[in-house]
């Protein structure tokens, strides 16, 4: 029989002012079941919780029902009072006959009526609570990064110098991401190597950080604080310990027309290249798909010259398996690129070109060497019209968002085009200028003031070549729209900032959800930024949503810190408030049949399947099971469920239940 | 149906299956299922317009998964239910062997899944005009004409459970009706437990029902119960547009949901 | 008795509508004492026969509130619930048990002035329906 | 797969020659185009501007009485009668309670079974058309699409709306050369070519200098409007541009009759305001470019 | 006794009926409602449908009804107050139309329900109750009472036993002593019956089986699983054929309180359940579908023979008709008394 003890609060005179509380204490105590009830001035105090405590030693009470305020305000409070008291926590329970009753009627029978039937009904599920302790998960301390570009750089730096172990992957053979792509950067147009380069070199030299570049996440299983992941190593067909770095197979390397993914496929590269000269690591890789001795079985000659013999032709992918506690996700994004434009020609015209090539155009160490030349003849252009929101809000094109950081690089191409060619005429077609950042605004005015780039307010219509010019056809929005042709030598496309290729396939590997546009998915996206619905998860960078480089920088501090949290205790504890697949005597073994709706339903992917096999090994059959390192305690599977197989403890089927037939069945004794 | 017969004995003799389950002549001038395992027996097969009844209900019992692979001679609506039990887990691509007759009389051999959902796409699996316009009829009833028409008819109710147990997708080892902590629905038959145990039996069929009209045939007190599963089959695909057994990998209606689901009462 | 004084259950999320009804208490809204509240994790946790068990022991009335769309702590809960009371909905009606009882509702944890709108309106149109006689007729009938 | 035909008023009225050399073609690829029977007005502009209900109910009689006649799909040659019943079918696909109105209005069910196709689309679904062309078509060709043909996107689907390719495709296989021309989807004045025919004249002029400055020695167009405003307002596009333009204007079934060795009297060339003439004139050719097609783009990997 | 041969019309027996409505008592027959003809409440004759070979349900609701209230309760704190049934409050009830096989029904059910401890409610209510059963003039497949010792005129178990001679009158025979007191009560309106003879009224019931075979051949079957799972492959396991059989007697017992006050419900069974015998260990005895048919066979033709020397059956088929999937038990016997064993 159930030894309930029962306390009612006055809070002073919250309660006590409209509630009967001696009578609710009274009615308390003539329920089966109850074997302590009285009421009390001020539960929370100090006082308050000693009574609770004595109760609970000398009546060797099995559960306690706190009359008071909203249990959101004190559960905490009295259930580690009763703990404390060697009471389980989760045998105390709250009605709250404050902010639900009190504050809210009139003083009357009805008001106390109700506040007796708010205390029977937590009665009755207390006698239904179970004893439940914390679930500790273990939390192995290490950190997998993915992607190398800013974000994950400044991620891996940060979590390094908590001191706890990181794996940095990065799928290009250097890391730098975007950035080390860029010229100069906005709004102080300092020159990005010089502010990335050094970072790159920390990450290098980093004790705690194992970096792993020109590799892919292959598989990620497990749970927070238990990941197992699997890196793939591509093979750069060289040893890496044995190269020097010293560059002479580059020199000698005959294929050489080979378009640079660095240079954005404006400059040329051979078949056993660096990306770019401040690469780490520095250590080059064969390109299989152009290297002649891959394709025709010749060559060889960079084994040849090799002063410490380090290239491997042989060499094979190699799979590395790592135990991490969280994954930091920092991918990057990419932009637009393709016929996605065919009204302007993008992709016929050599001389119509994206932000990310004419930043190769603009970059010292880019194929023209800084100076502005035009694509097809590399001619010095005259006239060069930027484009703004080139595939951004555009529904039509299937592109809502904007991508914030075009507006601030076109501004700095046009002025870099205006530093570069002092009588070169730049253009600028936009819609509205997002320059929200700190000296955004600035630095955009100075474009228009002070190098004179005329800023034209509508959009452009069509792009054609005539007469060795490109017309562009748009209209001055300003100006009564009126229509309006600009001959050009030369057109830059601020095209929309996208999620990178791999970006779905990647989320799927370390199921985590995205949305319309496979940018990674944030829990919330105001309070919760950094983190994902899946437990140890978290997110840094463009791969959740284009930005700019002083918030990656942020986000990724911020996930560094989340995962510091999460590495600073020995487990990860939990309330144990989570789903429980029904496990039964054999020969049923569960009530589940398998049907494994509540797998689609969950949010959280905290449902696997578990096989039930006979001493024999046989397969009896395959239940539902939840994993309590993911399982968040909505329940959604518990209503869902049709044979009642799952349930969750605090909110039990049998908790909810009696909860139900309590409150509306008013016992003769009550009234 | 020589064909069957032909097929059915081909397959036991080459112990391809164990079973072959099927129709054959039953009391009076009705047909039943049968059990045919080994090829004597094929003479009792047939298949014509009285075959409505669901045999997917045997795909999961013990004894029959027992005596090991069987064929299953399908109409319409067993096609979706295999097609159903795919989409719950219940059935594997290896359990599925099945015969059907197409409208044109000739014996088709569907022995995959796609091969399946192939040959259901193409049949109409909506509502017929005859059951639309029944629907509509008690729909554009009062509602307290509809109260006193259910409860007529739940108050004949006996809670045999001879609807659960002819459904293919009453498949649950203990159904909740059989939860006693806490005691879910009433056990005795009053109108209060009939009225809990037809409601909860309709939703947990909502968006999984196939229409094959078996529960209804098995209640030994007639009451309509093909129209709550009726409603709900119209109402999921007006909403959802969603359609029960049309594909092995489906998506469950209620475990899944789309953000723009409209509904006009939600405050 | 005088006036018939309705008695409505009200199945409310944690995280939103159970704190809205927290903000009404802070704020000392009035609202009628007929609403009694059970907690929940999530709408999604809200079982369609935990609404049958509450008419069945003598319910008048009942609100079920949670999230709005997207607000939900759990991101999908309310998205569940939402498909489920559509159809639940229907089926009721189809059966002639009056839908009018029961008040679907989403009310944040900022809409403390909502919830206590909603108790008001929704104990006032039950009163009006007065008590519900169909079900209390069905707890006593069919046993000889 | 039973394939219906809605002419529309213009074939069977101003653009009688295209009916003549649709009819022609389709003889000649022995594929049947039965007109649907009883077919209505599709209520063009004029009902879409009054009346909501009548302009879904129009193009919903004509489908309708073409899936009772058994057809799968409906090939509607004149852009304007082609954009209307496809934004009739998607409406009406999308919303299950207007379907029901609409169907309640014209007193048949109207299901949405019959697809429907733009001649570009039906043409192109004529399987191995290269093997039947007896006199290939080897002109310079300036392929119109206008607006109807491809717009509004979001519901026809049909190619690319702003840069279509799907007729210089046809135009290559029947031996043409289309020209890289930026003035394909450009507006020619369309409806203003009753009220504002100067405003015609200069946009439709527009159009036709930079053919001819491409060296085009054609237009070849998929729409009666289309047609109207470039050939039969050519009198007021000269007066307008003050010297003379001699480029024929021939609707794509024209050109593939053509290529079928078909009679020109056939197909109706004579009925055109600017004689179909085409002039071995170099002055267009120094400057062909090629159409671009599908060629790999810089900054594609 | 002897039984005494009389004749009544069918506006006398109308009469008779508002006779039996002012004594206070209720009465029960065979109603149609849509295609469905069950036994309802009737006030007049009229109402009495009687064409048909036999109603879904059998009269055993009457005296055994699917949901019974046994007591009610009230708790306070910790004192329980149980408000037993009132007996005498039971209402007298006539079943009228009841066929010969449903009435010798009523003493297998009193040969449980009166076994070793007796059921007061089933006595009081058998107490209060009269059996007027109409005979046979047609049977159908499903009928096999002339294998079980019963047959279409059989009088056992009826208080009065009436047949359709034609002519709007019917022969009754008085069989027991009730049946002679609602005679007397009837004043008159029961004439001679002057040289009547029911048996050409009667239908033809051909007995399909030996039933001396059946005991014996179950007894030696009982291992053979292979004979069981065989005839049992069909069956799906519902409660069907119990809930409509005259002679099955298993019930649970249900008790339905919230708050501080309740009831004690009985309401139906069924051995066809899969979960009729399972343990809270989890163990079941009987797991598998074909050993819970064999059961219902055993039970009805060996066990209570042997324990109440009654048989469990009296052939009216309605397990048969009512089955979903077509077990046709006639069909089983059949195969039992042919079985070599």
């Amino acid at each position: 029989m159930a030894r309930i003890g029962v306390f009612i609060c006055h809070c002073g005179e919250n309660i006590s002012a409209t509630v009967d509380v001696q009578k609710v204490a009274a009615a308390a105590a003539r329920i089966p079941g109850v074997a302590h009830s009285v009421d009390y001035k001020y539960m929370c105090s100090d006082p308050g919780q000693q009574m609770i405590k004595n109760a609970i030693k000398e009546k060797n009470l099995t559960g306690v029902v706190v009359a008071a305020c909203s249990p959101r305000m004190h559960e905490p409070t009295f259930r580690r009072a009763c703990a404390e008291a060697g009471l389980n926590p989760f045998l105390c329970e709250m009605a709250n006959i404050r902010e639900h009753c009190s504050w809210v009627h009139e003083k009357s029978d009805a008001t106390t009526n109700k506040a007796i039937d708010l205390v029977r009904m937590m009665i009755e599920k207390v006698k239904k609570s179970k004893a439940l302790l914390p679930i500790k998960v273990p939390v192995t301390k290490t950190a997998l990064v993915l992607g190398g570009g800013i974000a994950g750089i400044q991620a891996s730096l940060d979590i390094a110098n908590t001191g706890h172990q990181v794996i940095l992957v990065e799928k290009e053979p250097s890391i730098g991401g975007h950035m080390s792509q860029l010229s100069e950067t906005f709004p102080t147009l300092d020159c990005s190597q010089c502010i990335l380069t050094p970072r790159m070199v920390e990450v290098a030299q980093h004790p705690n950080i194992t970096l792993y570049s020109y590799a892919e996440l292959e598989s990620l299983e497990g749970f927070i604080g238990n990941f197992k992941a699997r890196i793939r190593k591509k093979a750069r067909s060289l040893d890496e310990k044995l190269c020097t770095g010293c560059g002479l197979c580059i020199q000698k390397c005959p294929a050489k027309k080979i378009p640079s993914e660095f240079d954005a496929n404006m400059g040329i590269r051979t078949a056993i290249y660096v990306p770019f000269p401040q690469a780490i690591p520095n250590k080059p890789v064969i390109d299989r798909g152009h290297c002649t001795y891959y394709l025709k079985g010749k060559c060889r000659l960079c084994e040849k010259i090799c002063p410490t013999q380090a290239i491997r032709f042989d060499q094979e992918d190699e799979i590395i398996a790592v135990d991490v506690g969280a994954v930091v996700l920092a991918t990057g994004f990419d932009i637009k690129h393709g016929d996605f434009f065919p009204e302007y020609g993008y992709g016929k015209y050599k001389d119509i070109i994206d932000g990310l090539q004419f930043e190769r155009l603009a970059s010292a160490s880019g194929p023209t060497l800084g100076e502005i030349r035009r694509p097809s003849d590399g001619k010095i252009p005259e006239t060069v019209v930027f484009v703004a929101c080139a595939g951004s809000r555009d529904p039509a094109k299937g592109i809502e968002y904007c991508s914030k950081i075009c507006c601030m690089y076109t501004a700095k191409h046009a002025m870099l085009y205006k530093h570069k060619v002092h009588e070169g005429k730049p253009y600028v077609f936009y819609m509205d200028i997002r320059a929200g950042g700190k000296m955004y605004e600035e630095f955009v005015r100075r474009a228009m003031e002070e190098d004179g780039v005329q800023y034209i307010r509508g959009r452009v219509s069509r792009i054609y070549e005539r007469n060795g010019k490109l017309i562009v056809k748009g209209a001055d929005t300003l100006l009564g729209a009126r229509p309006m042709e600009i001959q050009a030598d030369m057109v830059v496309l601020a095209t929309a900032g996208v999620a990178n290729a791999g970006a779905e396939e990647l989320a799927q590997k370390v199921h985590i959800s995205y949305d319309a546009y496979y940018f990674y998915s944030e829990a919330h996206p105001k309070l919760r930024p950094v983190e994902t619905n899946t437990a140890g998860i978290f997110l840094a960078g463009a791969c959740q949503a284009p930005k700019d480089i002083p918030e990656s920088v942020a986000q990724a501090s911020a996930a560094a810190s989340k995962v510091a949290a999460l590495f600073s205790q020995a487990e990860l504890i939990r309330e144990p408030l989570i789903a429980v697949v029904d496990r039964s005597a054999p020969p049923l073994y569960s009530t589940c049949v398998g049907c494994f709706l509540c797998q689609s339903s969950c949010p959280y992917q905290a449902i696997e399947k578990e096989e039930i096999r006979g001493r024999d090994g046989q397969l009896i059959k395959t239940v539902a099971k939840v994993n309590p390192g993911l399982c968040q305690g909505c329940g959604t599977c518990v209503a869902l469920c049709r044979s009642k197989s799952i349930d969750i403890q605090g909110f039990s089927h049998e908790q909810v239940y009696s909860e139900v037939l309590a409150l509306l069945n008013r016992r003769e004794s009550d009234v | 149906m020589e064909a069957l017969k032909n097929k059915a004995r081909e397959w036991l003799d080459s112990r391809m299956v164990q079973l072959v389950i099927g129709y054959s002549q039953g009391s009076g001038d009705s047909v039943r299922a049968v059990f045919v395992h080994d090829p004597g027996q094929v003479e009792t097969l047939l298949f014509d317009s009285r075959c409505r009844q669901n045999l997917a209900v045997y795909l999961l019992k013990p004894e029959v998964k027992k005596m090991g692979k069987a064929a299953l001679v399908a109409n319409l609506t067993t096609l979706r239910a295999v097609l159903q039990l795919a989409a719950e887990n219940q059935i594997g691509e290896h359990d599925v062997l099945t015969l059907t007759v197409n409208p044109a009389g000739e014996l088709l051999v569907l022995s995959t899944l796609e091969a399946i959902e192939t040959y259901v796409a193409i049949s109409a699996p909506d509502l017929s005009v005859e059951e639309k316009a029944e629907l509509e009829k008690y729909e554009k009833l009062g509602m307290e004409e509809r109260w006193q028409f259910w409860q007529e008819q739940f108050s004949r109710c006996l809670k045999c459970y001879a609807c659960r147990a002819a459904c293919p997708l009453c498949y649950c080892s203990r159904c909740t009706v059989e939860c006693n902590q806490p005691q879910w629905i009433p056990v005795p038959a009053h109108d209060l437990g009939n009225l809990e145990w037809n409601v909860m039996r309709a939703m947990h069929l909502a968006g999984r029902c196939v229409n094959c009209g078996d529960c209804s045939r098995a209640c030994p007190v007639n009451i309509p119960l093909y129209l709550l599963n009726q409603k709900l089959i119209s109402d999921v695909f007006r909403n959802f547009n969603a359609r029960s057994g049309m594909a092995a990998k489906a998506e469950n209606t209620l475990s899944t949901f789309k953000p723009n689901d409209k509904e006009d009462f939600i405050r | 008795m005088s006036e018939f004084q309705p008695k409505i259950v009200a199945f409310v999320c944690n995280w939103c509508t159970y704190a809205g009804a927290d903000l009404t208490g802070t704020s000392r809204m009035k609202y009628s004492p007929q609403v009694s509240i059970i907690r929940f994790p999530c709408t999604g946790r809200i079982d369609f026969m935990l609404l049958l068990k509450a008419f069945a022991n003598g319910a008048d009335g009942i609100i079920v509130s949670g999230c709005h769309p997207n607000d939900c702590h759990y991101t999908s809960g309310n998205f569940h619930a939402r498909r489920r009371w559509i159809l639940f909905r229907g089926l009721l009606d189809f059966m002639g048990i009056d839908t009018r009882r029961i008040e679907f509702s989403w009310i944040s944890a900022a809409e403390g002035a909502k919830w206590a709108q909603l108790v008001n309106t929704t104990a006032e149109n039950i009163r009006k329906l007065g008590p519900f006689a169909n079900y209390e007729k069905l707890r006593h009938q069919g046993v000889s | 797969m039973k394939t219906g035909f809605y002419p529309g008023c213009s074939m069977k009225g101003s653009a009688r020659e295209y009916s003549e050399s649709l009819l022609a073609v389709a003889a000649a690829l022995g594929r049947e185009l039965p007109e649907i029977p009883d077919w209505n007005c599709c209520g063009a502009t004029a009902a879409h501007n009054l009346n909501q209900d009548l302009s879904l109910a129009l193009p919903a009689r004509i489908l309708a009485a073409a899936e009772k006649d058994g057809m799968d799909e409906v090939l509607v040659p004149c852009a304007a009668c082609y954009s209307r019943l496809s934004v009739t079918r998607y409406e009406l696909l999308q919303d299950e309670d207007l379907r029901q109105k609409i169907s309640g209005l014209i007193e048949t069910n109207y299901r949405g079974s019959a697809k429907v196709l733009n001649i570009i689309e039906w043409l192109t679904s004529i399987p191995d058309l290269e093997t039947k062309i007896k006199a290939p078509f080897a002109r310079r060709v300036a392929c119109y699409y206008g607006c109807l043909l491809v717009r509004p996107a979001g519901i026809l689907k049909f190619d690319r709306p702003e840069e279509p390719q799907s007729m210089d495709q046809l135009l290559k296989k029947i031996g043409a050369t289309p020209l890289d021309w930026a003035f394909k989807t450009e507006c020619c004045g369309a409806g203003f070519s009753v009220s504002r025919t100067d405003l015609v004249a200069k946009l439709s002029g527009l159009i036709l200098d930079d053919a001819v400055a491409r060296g085009a020695e054609a237009v070849i167009v998929a729409c009666p409007m289309c047609h109207l405003n470039l050939d039969l307002r050519r009198p007021q596009i000269e007066k307008r541009a003050g010297k003379k333009i001699n480029i024929p204007v021939i609707y794509i079934t024209q050109a593939l009759g053509l290529a079928l060795g078909i009679a020109p009297k056939k197909l109706g060339l004579q009925r055109h305001t600017v004689a179909v003439k085409f002039s071995q004139s170099t002055e267009g050719a120094a400057n062909v470019a090629q159409s671009s097609g599908s060629k790999t783009l810089p900054g594609e990997k | 006794m002897e039984i005494e041969i009389k004749v009544i019309s069918r506006d006398a027996l109308e009469r008779v009926f508002s006779l039996w409505l002012a004594a206070g008592k209720r009465i029960l027959a065979p109603k149609k409602t849509g295609e469905l003809v069950d036994f309802a409440w009737v006030t007049q004759l009229s109402e009495v449908c009687l064409d048909q070979v036999q109603t879904v349900q059998s009269p055993k609701l009457a005296i055994f009804p699917k949901v019974e209230e046994l007591f009610s309760y009230q708790t306070a704190f910790d004192q329980v107050t149980i408000q037993d049934r009132p007996l005498e409050a039971l209402e007298e009830i006539v079943v009228f139309g009841l066929r010969p096989c449903d009435a010798a029904a009523f003493a297998s059910l009193a040969a449980i329900f009166t076994w070793d401890s007796p059921d007061q409610l089933f006595s009081a209510r058998f107490e209060k109750m009269t059996l007027v059963g109409v005979s046979c003039a047609r049977a159908d497949e499903y009928c096999f009472c002339t294998s079980v010792g019963g047959g279409p005129g059989a009088t056992t178990g009826s208080d009065i036993l009436l047949t359709d001679i034609g002519s709007g009158e019917y022969l009754a025979e008085i069989i027991s002593e009730k049946g002679r007191q609602t005679v007397q009560a009837a004043a008159g309106k029961f004439q001679p019956a002057a040289g009547k003879e029911k048996e050409s009224h009667l239908a033809k019931v051909v007995p399909s089986f030996a039933l001396a075979k059946i005991t014996p051949a179950l007894a030696a079957l009982f291992d053979d699983d292979a004979f069981w799972a065989e005839q049992s492959r069909r069956c799906l396991g519902c409660g069907a054929c119990a809930y409509v059989c005259p002679t099955c007697a298993c019930f649970d017992i249900q008790d339905e309180g919230a708050g501080d006050s309740g009831k004690r419900l009985r309401c139906w069974d069924s051995c066809g359940f899969s979960m009729f015998t399972l343990h809270t260990s989890g163990h079941n005895p009987r797991p598998l579908q074909s050993q819970r048919w064999r059961q219902r066979l055993m039970h009805k033709f060996a066990y209570m023979p042997e324990r109440q020397k009654v048989l469990g059956c009296v052939g009216c088929g309605r397990c048969s008709r009512a089955c979903p999937v077509d077990m046709n038990v006639l069909e089983h016997l059949r195969a039992i008394a042919e079985a070599k064993i």
